[in-house]
């Protein structure tokens, strides 16, 4: 298998840079981020944030516009396919995500322009985890350490090498593009191995078999009154999950010209469903976070035909009052027996 | 559609000159919102103010932006403009292109650009403003008057003159103040008690002048037009109705003490009046003193009283009423001398301050009138006058001028003189300072009648063989100076009342940082405060002498019957609005208000299914005067001031920053 | 700490049974078995689930706004200090509440466990260790050295005197000598490089309000960065607006901010929140002369008029 | 790839107000660029820009067998009261068709029974022309209408002259509080239609307008007889991107803005009741 050593991983990643707009895991201040490469990567951590941004980025520009309603107006929103985006050392996880977001931006009556275009000739490299964290629990959705659903090219990790394995045609031509950065030889068999033995501490605990068909019953159950009395109302959860998707739509007006933007939003938000006159469909924590574990479990399912959930464990990391997919499907059991 | 007419105007070459005012119209045509632009030679003008009546009617302009001076010289001018053709007045937005554009730029390449962001700006305001209107407010046409010196006696005058009912609140037991205590007066030397009496006369049989004398102001609430006042009228012992005042009772009075009307240099009774004319001429006990009140016995004064006016039971009464306006008159007082060591005030008895030195000359003090020393009682042969003691001095005293001292010390070298043509008068001075009518005259005087002025400070005084020897130096001539004097009289700086930042909370008004209470303005608004409808007059706002004290108190006379001449107030409609669903009622706001403006206020409203109550913050229109230190420590953005929202401030940000 | 428990959770229970609350928040067993989630109870059959909280305790005095009147509350003295923010900034009434302090060792920050314990089964305070049991055995690690932040600029961990019931085992944390070295070393930076440091910082963002959403200082009804007119804070998530996020935050809590640092515990992306807060914590101690800025008062330096209030600009 | 959301440009033909409170305008809009033009059902939606303000979903008010595209906005919010602002020849944008649109082709030889509140007749009246204009393939059609006040009726031409002309074509409208000027009927949409007690039989009813009324008015057509199958109504929720992408406007798992905004009476009862 090809492999590279991890002492000349950045010279590969800085030669990609030339051809791929790469987003991969660096140290940013206390924490480690996905975020575009400037030189640094970390191939140890489990970002706090997934690699979602790649494709939807917080907040992109829509068109342009010059002049007024009043004037006259002309919009420029050319979106040109800029370089190809490389994903690198995704995690199974966040791979999989990939593809479910795919299903809401590329499937269906409505594509997304700009999704589509940044997906089209998108790479995604995933390392296989060795070292899954407390927080894991990737397996409760049928992923595992070592799958590679939604990936282009698997990443196998001893002590002291990174083994290719290309997955897509993609894939093969960011190995080929790379070829001479890696060598020839091996294959990382106890890696292999490893990565399937790999226990992931939260696998127990979690359960998911069914769990869709039974919320159809829950809607009014009174265990969201007691899950979201804790919830602080804030998008932590949302923003890091590397499966939510919402986003909202605002200009930016700069006396006669502006920009449209889009930018993430979170169903958690007290004012995300408030109407111009004043009402408010989901008017408590209850309401949201009833749509956020319903949106997650049910309605995905029933719309995108899968739990809109990959397991990362990033809400576990991101909420300080531990209210989070792992905490919710386990409630959701113990209160739908 | 919002309909924008831009007027820019030339103010002849004040703006034409260093703003190219085509350009700046030009552009502000392209400024969306805008459908009219026009240029004046001078827009305040008549013909100018016509053009945008004209526009207004023509062009269905529903805003206004004048692009031209400072607000503070035309914008009203313009809104009663824009009124006239039909417009809201707070619809009219003033873009300054000349103080702050062309008077400070020379370079048109840079002045033009900034007056057309200038006027983006206002653009961006204006379109923002919504219509606002004043609201009125009734006129309780009734003065208080706190202080009964002669400010607040000329004060209470005019007003009542003019036909409404003032009230005069005194502290001490006769109104007459610190002018009752001076012998003569400079520059004419007439004598002080001879111009005030009538006055107090005046005064207190005026029918419409109430004075309540030996009372003090407790609180003061309410706004312009309607206060109201709570009075705490102390217990004076003595039935002022009964009582014929023929004095047995003081004179029969076997305890005393120093007289604070003397300056200490005599005493009085426990059962005393300060001085002869007292206005009201009634006797006043004394509680803290007299026999009767610290040890159950005496009474002495109760047995010999013909009338039966002295009664030991009466009470403190406590009025509350309400007043239109406020007149602060309540003077200043003598510095602390005793801080400068080297004088030894306190010390030796034969230093004293001016304050005692009139009380010396007076005829009605406790020597009648002849000056003789504290120590000894003999007749001074060389007097040392020591001006600016706790004036213009930053180290020891207060860095201001208290302004009266030179006049004073000259006047008291030119009495000396006269007392006792034989004695010779040294004046110690830094500056002397005439300015005022026939002042400087005043001071030549003193001069040809042989008192020697010795430009320097005073170092160090001690007595010596019953001389005080006063060593200093002529700075002038550059040498050493030493007097054997016999007196050496301190003049001492005017200060604020001790309690003055007090009465200044009571009032609602803010004050410098000596004490003295501030004017709004102090040029054009003198003696207005910042509070509406509360007025100053006399010393409590800075050092003055009598002739300034009396003009200042005949002034805010005038806005107390100015304000008193409409039966109702309209009010400033910039003022502060609260949005109740953004309150969450922590009052930051009522605690940063200078002017008491904000109070809570509880609501009901529904939350879910319950009805829940909460407090929020309310704002009394008549006591806000728009200053907007509310809204910014409104943190939840529920503070607003009308004409300056933060919508509307965020908008010319926006406008500036594009 | 058992005993400590086992008072707390009678005493919740006779908050109950006596009619003094409706509700009652406090920490209850988390999802991990060594972490702790606040609770809100509704009863005193409930007062089994409550618990002193190791690990990761969440602060609680916010949410006493939403919950039902009379309203319970078991606070450490941080969270005491973040009760008596809300009183002062008058969001709660102190009649409405029943106030039980506990003293406190410090709360442990399992985010300082090093990674290589992962799998931990239970937590264990040992005098001055925590052990840590994971599943391949016990490891022993001094205490000092897994607080959360908060703890090692803490108050006083004894239990705060102003409550309804006051619960102190005595083996509360000392107070920590004031130590403000951080800020210093942020004040000597050359002004490029400390802006450097906070644009990459605030680049990190990522606008979740999770700070704010967990301040007790931040109680607005409706925050005003929420407001779409006028419109503060865009809702572009760019660096100009993170600037002007965080800045606004921090000068809402200036002169309020209790130092209980739950803002940068409640940081999913790990901003050092707690060096703004703490500059202006310094500056108003310095500044105003006040002893300990975090600590709410009934005069707020920064909220009110005093007529004798300098007035330099005149 | 067509750009999913950016707004085609329009030109404002000509602003009506609807009511006399000024609070409802319709604007009938051109395109500036016929690519950006889009053939629509009644019933359907678009997003309504004000560039630089914002966008809404609104209903497009006009039937497509008429050839200017019409909608009516009532002023309630930033963008709706932006857009109140506009005058002839302004520019807006425009996109879509967004959303089901009412079930027209099986709404043949049936009996039509619209029932609308205020500004609610706005999306009904794109199916009544629909209707009128292919009378033939109709059956009898019942408008009935009803606003606060006489002054807050809008479409005042249509349902007083125009549509009354139709054959087999009934209009009839109440005030919840009349005026001088008012000699119809008064009182509620609801209690209304019970007094006119329309048959159910091979009936389809479509019903708009503010939640209160609807909510009875579902009621009086069920005690009617009507099933939850004939009854009609279209829901309206906050919408950023009109095509099922931004996760806002979903009720359980429907999007309004893909999956409605058009549903059944039984397709409602099936969501959870989170609108």
């Amino acid at each position: 298998m090809l492999h590279i050593s991890k002492h000349n991983l950045l010279s590969l990643l800085t030669h990609a840079s030339s051809s791929w707009q790469v987003f991969c895991p660096s140290k940013q201040g206390s924490t480690v981020n996905f975020g575009w490469f400037e030189g640094t990567v970390d191939t140890v951590a489990i970002p706090v944030n997934s690699c979602k941004g790649a494709f939807l980025p917080q907040t992109e520009e829509l068109f342009t516009y010059r002049g007024t309603p009043e004037t006259g107006l002309s919009l420029t929103g050319g979106f040109d396919g800029q370089k190809p985006v490389l994903i690198f050392f995704a995690r199974p996880c966040d791979a999989r995500a990939l593809t479910l977001l795919d299903r809401v931006f590329l499937e269906g009556e409505y594509a997304d322009d700009r999704y589509r275009s940044r997906r089209a000739r998108s790479v995604v490299v995933t390392v296989g985890c060795k070292s899954p964290l407390d927080t894991c629990f990737c397996t409760a959705f049928g992923i595992g350490p070592d799958s590679k659903a939604g990936s282009d090219v698997f990443v196998y990790e001893d002590e002291t090498s990174l083994y290719f394995e290309p997955l897509t045609e993609g894939g093969a031509g960011f190995v080929a593009a790379h070829l001479a950065y890696l060598a020839e030889g091996g294959t990382p068999v106890s890696v292999m191995e490893e990565l399937r033995r790999a226990e992931l501490p939260l696998a127990g605990r979690i359960w998911v078999e069914g769990m869709a068909e039974m919320l159809d019953s829950m809607f009014d159950h009174p265990v969201w009154e007691k899950m979201s009395a804790r919830c602080r109302g804030c998008g932590a959860c949302t923003y890091l999950c590397p499966t939510c998707y919402c986003f909202s739509v605002f200009d930016a007006p700069r006396g006669t010209h502006g920009k449209r933007y889009r930018s993430w939003d979170s169903c958690q938000f007290s004012d995300f469903m408030l109407m111009a006159g004043g009402h408010n469909p989901r008017p408590t924590r209850k309401e949201r976070v009833r749509q956020r574990f319903m949106h997650k479990f049910n309605y995905g399912v029933k719309r995108q035909g899968d739990y809109l959930c990959v397991g990362c464990g990033r809400c576990i990391r991101a909420c300080s009052v531990g209210l989070h997919a792992a905490s919710a499907l386990f409630d959701l059991k113990e209160a739908g027996r | 559609m919002i309909r924008v007419g831009v007027f820019v105007c030339w103010c002849g070459s004040n703006i034409a000159g260093t703003v190219d005012v085509g350009k700046v119209a030009e552009e502000a045509a392209r400024i969306p919102g805008v459908v009219h632009v026009e240029q004046n030679k001078y827009t305040c003008s008549d013909p100018g103010q016509d053009s945008i009546r004209k526009a207004i009617k023509e062009h269905r302009l529903d805003r206004v932006v004048v692009a031209a001076c400072s607000p503070r010289m035309h914008e009203n001018t313009f809104r009663k403009c824009a009124a006239s053709a039909g417009l809201n007045p707070y619809l009219v937005e003033m873009a300054n292109i000349r103080e702050h554009c062309s008077w400070v730029h020379s370079d048109m390449s840079v002045s033009t650009p900034k007056a057309v962001d200038i006027v983006r700006r206002a653009v961006a305001k204006v379109k923002r403003c919504v219509p606002l209107h004043p609201s009125t407010i009734p006129v309780e046409k009734r003065a208080l008057v706190i202080g009964g010196g002669i400010a607040g006696i000329q004060a209470a005058l005019d007003i009542a003159e003019a036909g409404y009912d003032v009230t005069v609140v005194e502290r001490e037991p006769t109104i007459g103040g610190r002018m009752a205590q001076l012998d003569k007066t400079f520059p004419t030397l007439d004598c002080s008690s001879c111009i005030l009496t009538p006055k107090m006369v005046d005064a207190a049989s005026h029918p419409g002048i109430r004075i309540l004398t030996y009372a003090e102001v407790e609180e003061i609430s309410g706004y312009v037009g309607n206060f109201e006042v709570r009075v705490r009228k102390r217990a004076r012992s003595v039935d002022e109705a009964r009582c014929t005042a023929c004095g047995i009772c003081i004179l029969k009075c076997p305890t005393s003490r120093d007289s604070e009307f003397n300056m200490g240099l005599g005493t009085r009774k426990a059962i005393y009046m300060p001085f002869p004319q007292a206005v009201p001429n009634k006797p006043t006990i004394d509680r803290e003193i007299c026999r009767h009140f610290t040890a159950g016995k005496c009474g002495i004064c109760q047995k010999v009283c013909p009338s039966g006016a002295v009664d030991f039971s009466q009470e403190d009464q406590v009025l509350t009423e309400k007043f239109g306006a406020v007149v602060a008159a309540t003077g200043a007082t003598q510095f602390s001398v005793e801080v400068y060591g080297e004088y030894g005030y306190g010390r030796y008895p034969d230093v004293i301050t001016g304050l005692e030195l009139e009380r010396l000359i007076s005829s009605t003090g406790p020597t009648d009138g002849k000056i003789r020393r504290p120590s000894d009682g003999k007749i001074p042969k060389t007097v040392v006058f020591i001006k600016c003691v706790g004036s213009r001095d930053e180290n020891k005293g207060y860095p201001y001028c208290s302004k009266a001292c030179c006049m004073y010390t000259a006047k008291h070298a030119i009495l000396l003189k006269e007392k006792i043509p034989s004695a010779s008068a040294y004046v110690f001075y830094m500056d002397v300072r005439a300015g005022g009518k026939d002042y400087e005259e005043f001071y030549k005087r003193s001069q040809e009648m042989g008192t020697r002025y010795v430009r320097g400070r005073v170092s160090r005084i001690y007595p010596l063989d019953g001389k005080l020897i006063v060593q200093g130096e002529d700075t002038l001539l550059g040498e050493r100076v030493e007097v054997e004097a016999d007196l050496v009289v301190l003049a001492a700086a005017m200060v604020p009342q001790p309690d003055a930042p007090e009465m200044a909370r009571k009032l609602g008004i803010s004050y410098n940082q000596y004490g003295f209470f501030s004017e709004a303005h102090p040029k054009l608004r003198p003696v207005e405060t910042n509070t509406a409808g509360v007025f100053l007059a006399g010393t409590c706002q800075g050092p003055k002498d009598i002739p300034e004290t009396v003009a200042q108190a005949s002034a805010a006379a005038a806005k107390v019957i100015s304000l008193f001449a409409k039966s109702e107030l309209s009010t400033n409609p910039n003022v502060a609005s609260v949005d109740e669903s953004l309150c969450s009622g922590c009052l930051w706001c009522s605690n940063v208000c200078p002017y008491k403006a904000i109070e809570e206020k509880i609501i009901t409203e529904r939350a879910g299914k319950e009805t829940v109550t909460r407090t929020v913050a309310s704002v009394n229109t008549g006591l806000c005067q728009g200053c907007g230190a509310c809204t910014v420590a409104c943190r939840d953005g529920a503070m607003n001031l009308l004409g300056f929202t933060n919508e509307q401030i965020l908008a010319e940000v926006e406008a500036l920053c594009l | 700490m058992n005993d400590l428990r086992e008072q707390l959770k009678e005493a919740v229970a006779s908050a109950f049974s006596q009619g003094r609350v409706r509700s009652f928040v406090c920490l209850e067993r988390g999802f991990y078995p060594f972490a702790t989630m606040p609770a809100i109870l509704h009863s005193g059959s409930d007062a089994d689930r409550v618990e002193i909280g190791l690990a990761d305790a969440p602060l609680l005095a916010k949410y006493l706004l939403d919950m039902p009147k009379p309203a319970g509350i078991v606070v450490r003295s941080c969270d005491a200090l973040g009760v008596s923010r809300l009183i002062r900034d008058r969001r709660v009434k102190r009649e409405d509440l029943y106030i039980i302090s506990i003293s406190c060792p410090g709360v442990v920050d399992t985010a300082k466990i090093p990674m290589s314990m992962h799998r931990i089964t239970a937590l264990e305070k040992a005098g001055d260790a925590l052990i840590v049991h994971t599943a391949l055995g016990p490891t022993e690690l001094p205490w000092s050295s897994v607080l959360l932040d908060r703890c090692l600029a803490c108050v006083s961990g004894a239990a705060s005197t102003d409550a309804d019931v006051v619960l102190d085992d005595g083996r509360g944390k000392p107070p920590a000598p004031v130590d403000y070295s951080e800020i210093d070393e942020v004040e000597h930076m050359a002004p490029d490089e400390r802006y450097a440091m906070w644009e990459k910082e605030f680049a990190k963002c990522i606008r979740c309000f999770a700070c704010r959403n967990a301040c007790p200082a931040c109680s607005c009804r409706k925050c005003s960065l929420d407001l779409p007119e006028p419109e503060w804070l865009s809702r572009a998530v760019i660096l100009p607006e993170q600037f002007m996020f965080h800045f606004t935050r921090a000068y809402h809590v200036a002169g309020r901010c209790v130092g209980c640092g739950e803002c940068e515990r409640a940081c999913p992306v790990g901003l050092p929140l707690m060096k703004l807060n703490r500059k202006f914590t310094r500056d108003i101690e310095t500044l105003f002369g006040v002893d300990d800025a975090r600590i709410p008062r009934d005069v707020e330096v920064l909220g009110t008029f005093l007529p004798d209030d300098p007035e330099e600009f005149c | 790839m067509k750009a999913l959301l950016i707004p085609g440009l329009a030109r404002i033909e000509s602003v009506r107000d609807e009511t006399a409170a000024g609070d409802v305008k319709t604007f009938t809009v051109q395109f500036l660029d016929e690519k950006d033009r889009f053939d629509y059902m009644p019933g359907q939606c678009a997003m309504l820009s004000v560039i630089g303000v914002g966008e809404c979903m609104i209903s497009i008010t006009s039937s497509p067998t008429r050839d200017r595209m019409q909608f009516s906005v009532k002023k309630s919010g930033r963008v709706t009261s932006a857009l109140h602002e506009l005058e002839a020849g302004h520019t807006v944008g425009v996109r879509g068709p967004y959303g089901n649109g009412f079930a027209v082709n099986e709404w043949r030889n049936k009996r039509l029974l619209f029932i609308a509140g205020g500004i609610g007749l706005a999306p009904l009246r794109s199916a009544i022309n629909y209707c009128l204009d292919n009378r033939e393939d109709y059956g009898p059609i019942q408008i009935i209408y009803g606003a606060r006040s006489p002054g807050d009726l809008c479409f005042k031409d249509e349902i007083f002259k125009n549509w009354p002309g139709f054959p087999e074509t009934q209009v009839q409208v109440t005030v919840d509080k009349g005026d001088e000027s008012w000699n119809g009927p008064q009182g509620f949409v609801p209690s209304f239609l019970k007094e006119i007690a329309p048959s159910p039989d091979n009936a389809v009813a479509v019903t708009c307008g503010p939640p209160i009324m609807i909510k009875f008015v579902l009621q009086a057509l069920s005690e009617l007889g009507f099933g939850d199958e004939q009854v009609v109504t279209t829901l309206e929720l906050k919408m950023q991107c009109g095509v099922g992408k931004c996760g806002r406007c979903n009720i359980g798992h429907k999007y309004v803005c893909v999956d409605g905004p058009v549903f059944t009476l039984s397709q409602l009862r099936a969501l959870p009741a989170e609108y």
